[in-house]
């Protein structure tokens, strides 16, 4: 079970079992905005709330397995107070962690330095890699919250 | 109990052939003793005999040429083997006139895509209505709602209960004005087997005609399209033995004559112009360009070889293995898991969708998967019955002929493992 | 002449590689030399190397599993060899993001009426105008025309003039106002080769689209669609040594994002509700149900014995043999052979429609059959080009890399037997 | 080459280089029917004037192989002068010598006896049998005056 526990590392089931940030925002002052994972029907909704150029707050709705629900809730952690610049280059970060091809079709630096500091808890997925099914729903969460900030951006 | 863990033998055969005999055709099986695959998977796609990859290598490797346009003997040969599948296939199902009646197609959702456009689009107008059930899959439903969104018509639905049985009390009053009845043989995600031939009747009473999803019956049990009354059906290859990239419909000759053309090319014009073109008879008018030619030959070589077992073999050991699995989880996991749809295994397919409490669809299967037992997780192209059912995800175990109590055992304990690892 | 009937070896290669050690890779060419199997039917359809017959095998043997659905490892497997020969394929034809713009289809027909009735379906009313040739295969006519009967356009062609080259004199007035332009790459009957680079550049000037239909391109020639301008293109697997059952569309990202979808059902949606869907991102948005699975991983095999030998490297092999075999014609028939199409080898993909006075083509094709050579007769599935031509049918040969002078000769020798059985 | 002489007899590449009645029948009172054999790109068109219950004339245009053209003009002779019900009669009987199974669904009896006095010269298609793709055009004639027949007896 060695692969097992590469992917359910202990943090992950912490953060499955206890998620943070939990619930819903109003809308608005914050913009709702759901993902969907058409291949399993893992649904997210990411309820995001900017200003100041910053992730002001966040709460996560939706249903999923433990790594969409685990990367939900460590993502929220790792957003919330920061910058949108910050915010963007976490996400970034983040896909590059998970994969070598990204969703939007970009392509990924395979040996770019991932610093894990910067990561905190988030390393704790980088078991998933190896599981390419499930690399979709650690990112769910994190493509569903970047297209959200890109909306309110946009206006 | 200690007796359903080492089950006798006697129960792992179907019909006169041992479930030990059968996995020998299947290379995929051919596996050490303690690295049993246990693949519980065949709802959405089964394993395939040596005897069909043989058929469509023998083929390659003797007789390839184009259908239907050579005047040499590879390309008449061909041919003959493309028709005979055809035949065939169409026997198997109980086709007046197979000759006719068949039409290939990639797979069981271009033959439902078939039915909407061709038949759809000849006899719906915006004041039309048909009727679906809750409980198709998204190959039963969007090409409706593709065909409606081009000319409009009402979708009424069929409800399920809390067993996964069709509500059938206001079945009068929706087919009411309808033209078109399209129900799933067997629900995918509950197992369900529903009753074709009263919904037949029913139709035909309301004057409309019934489209079955045979997708997962065809499969698994004696299918005679006549003695249903169904009109149109459309089946899968790679569910059935056969390769993927075939299926067909079969529809009554009546029928695809009315039908309206649907894709274009080759093959199926009586002749083209600048200006137009005629269709070709039927079935040819529905089989535009070079056919999945092997794969028909294969798909008729994997219909020999469920012929060979028994249709009615096969469901009764499909019913055998549902019944053992469900007693076994009950006895095991008491209400921490729950079986979707029909408590009764009588009134079900060889499929079990199963929720373990506390633990996501695909956390379990990737935990079972640990063990080598494969079950599909997710919402099985059923996106509008698992909303009703609340779940985002199911897990589904599915059983077929080279399936024996020794892949239930082993889904059992692999079902505990992961329960233990999420506690 | 003698040389010629008897010709140097050295003829008999591509690139490196002999004819003789290609035929050892195709199982159907297994037969004593005294029996040779002349097949010269490749533009109808190829025959498979073992690789590509094996690497199908290999996959049904060992991971087979439905794609996109599974979390378990063979399903992983299964979804990872899919994608892989997504993207195998793409690469091959120069597509700048294989993996977003590659559709599997089952055969090129289907991709062109997944072009007309998504793209046309999008941007054509009836007021709208396309362009088409009149050399185009049934295979980018009907699809047009079944698209034209629903909505409503004009469809204009382009002519070809009497060497069977497209006469583009009044190309600009063709294309004004018009939003599409289909062009086969080589002509099917009369084995020209379009100038698709030209015609790209002119339908963009005037607003439209390129689509074109490389069935006949792609098995034969370096083909590179970025390099060529083209916007759409379909191609088939089972012309370029991969399985039947599988074709595909390639088009630009930004077009299959505009693209309505056609088939409907599973793995083509991001969500189904009772009352509507949203479909899912591209390639999948288009490939409804269960893919050709293994047929993909069999033409990703295709793909790269195709560039193991070198796509320029077949390409000068074919224009070897039909020098050769034009040259031969015309000694020793003089003028009772016609050759359709460009007169000058240089012009023209590797096949040569021949009409032999007073022998019907199906009567020679017949004869040449007694002879063990396989030559398509008919109408090539162009009916409206037949028309022009002023023929009901003509007698084709297609080259292909596991031909060779011995096959021309074989050809030319059997072509005297049918002009004196019908003298 | 044995099977090729089995299909072109003699009399067929006879009747292939010098078709009986070949040419136009003027429309009405004569009756044209087209059939094409959407395969293969074989025409045929029947002219047929019926009067007084009997084919009175018959003329064969369009274009095809010698099994067609031999097998139209074959026909023509078998055909002209006969009575309505002595023609179906003929249709039936060269169907029947052609295939078990008829383009219409219907299936022949094999074991049906078919007297070869009766075809007199149209014995010699039943070499056609043994080369299924050409069965097509021996019988694309007789099934477009089968039509035509019909289409004129229904007004
Ligand atoms: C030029 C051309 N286009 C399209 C096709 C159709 O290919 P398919 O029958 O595989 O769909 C063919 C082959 O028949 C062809 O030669
Ligand atoms: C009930 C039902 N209908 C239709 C289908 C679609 O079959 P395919 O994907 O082969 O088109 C399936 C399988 O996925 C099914 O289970």
């Amino acid at each position: 079970m060695n692969g097992l526990e590469d992917l359910y590392r202990e943090i992950i089931l912490d953060h499955y079992k206890n998620p943070r940030n939990q619930g819903e925002l109003p809308v608005p002052p914050a913009h709702a905005e759901e993902g969907h994972n058409p291949l399993c029907g893992d649904e997210v909704i990411v309820y995001v709330e900017i200003g100041d150029g910053k992730v002001k707050d966040i709460k996560i709705g939706g249903q999923g397995c433990s790594i969409s629900r685990s990367s939900a809730s460590m993502m929220t952690t790792a957003v919330k107070g920061r910058t949108i610049e910050e915010v963007d280059e976490l996400i970034h970060r983040f896909k590059v962690m998970m994969s070598l091809e990204e969703s939007d079709g970009s392509k990924a630096d395979p040996n770019a330095e991932v610093s894990l500091d910067e990561f905190g808890e988030l390393a704790a997925l980088q078991g998933v890699v190896k599981f390419p099914v499930r690399i979709k729903c650690a990112t769910l969460p994190w493509n569903t919250l970047d297209l959200g900030i890109k909306k309110v951006l946009a206006g | 109990m200690e007796n359903l863990s080492t089950p006798s033998t006697s129960n792992d055969s179907v019909g006169n052939v041992s479930v030990d005999e059968i996995r020998k055709d299947f290379p995929i099986f051919d596996r050490p003793a303690d690295n049993r695959l246990v693949y519980l998977d065949s709802g959405a796609s089964s394993q395939r005999p040596r005897q069909v990859l043989e058929a469509m290598d023998r083929y390659y490797s003797t007789t390839h040429a184009n259908v239907h346009r050579g005047v040499y003997r590879i390309a008449e040969e061909a041919t003959r083997l493309y028709e005979q599948a055809r035949v065939e296939l169409g026997e198997f199902i109980g086709a007046p006139n197979p000759e006719r009646e068949i039409v290939f197609t990639k797979n069981a959702t271009e033959a439902l895509n078939l039915v909407s456009q061709g038949l759809g689009r000849k006899i719906l107008t915006k004041d039309s209505a048909i009727v679906l059930t809750e409980m198709e899959h998204h190959a039963n439903l969007v090409p409706w709602m593709i065909l409606k969104e081009q000319i409009g018509f009402e979708i009424r639905y069929i409800p399920f209960d809390s067993q996964g049985i069709l509500d059938l009390t206001d079945l009068d009053r929706l087919l009411d004005g309808a033209s078109i009845l399209g129900v799933t043989m067997i629900g995918n995600v509950l197992g369900t087997i529903n009753p074709v031939a009263d919904l037949a009747r029913a139709a035909h009473s309301a004057g409309a005609l019934l489209v079955a999803d045979g997708a997962q019956h065809v499969p698994h049990m004696p299918t005679n399209v006549e003695e249903l009354g169904i009109d149109l059906m459309a089946l899968t290859g790679h569910k059935m033995l056969g390769p993927t990239g075939i299926g067909a419909l079969w529809a009554k000759e009546s029928i695809l004559d009315l039908m309206m053309p649907f894709l274009g090319g080759g093959d199926m014009i009586e002749d083209v112009r600048l200006g137009g073109y005629s269709p070709n008879v039927i079935p040819y008018k529905f089989e535009a360009g070079t056919p999945p030619i092997a794969e028909a030959i294969g798909l008729g070589e994997a219909v020999r070889y469920l012929k060979g077992i028994g249709m009615e073999n096969i469901h009764q050991h499909d019913h055998v293995l549902v019944e053992y699995a469900m007693m076994r989880i009950a006895e095991r996991f008491g209400s921490t898991i729950k079986i979707h749809g029909p408590q009764d295994p009588a009134l079900r397919g060889g499929l079990l969708s199963i929720e373990m409490e506390g633990v996501h669809p695909h956390d379990l299967s990737q935990v079972l998967d640990e063990y080598d037992v494969c079950v599909r997780a997710g919402h099985h192209c059923a996106k509008p019955l698992m909303k009703k059912l609340g779940v985002g995800a199911t897990a589904r175990a599915s059983f077929y002929l080279y399936n024996d109590t020794k892949d239930v055992d082993a889904l059992i304990e692999a079902l505990a493992k992961a329960q233990a690892f999420f506690a």
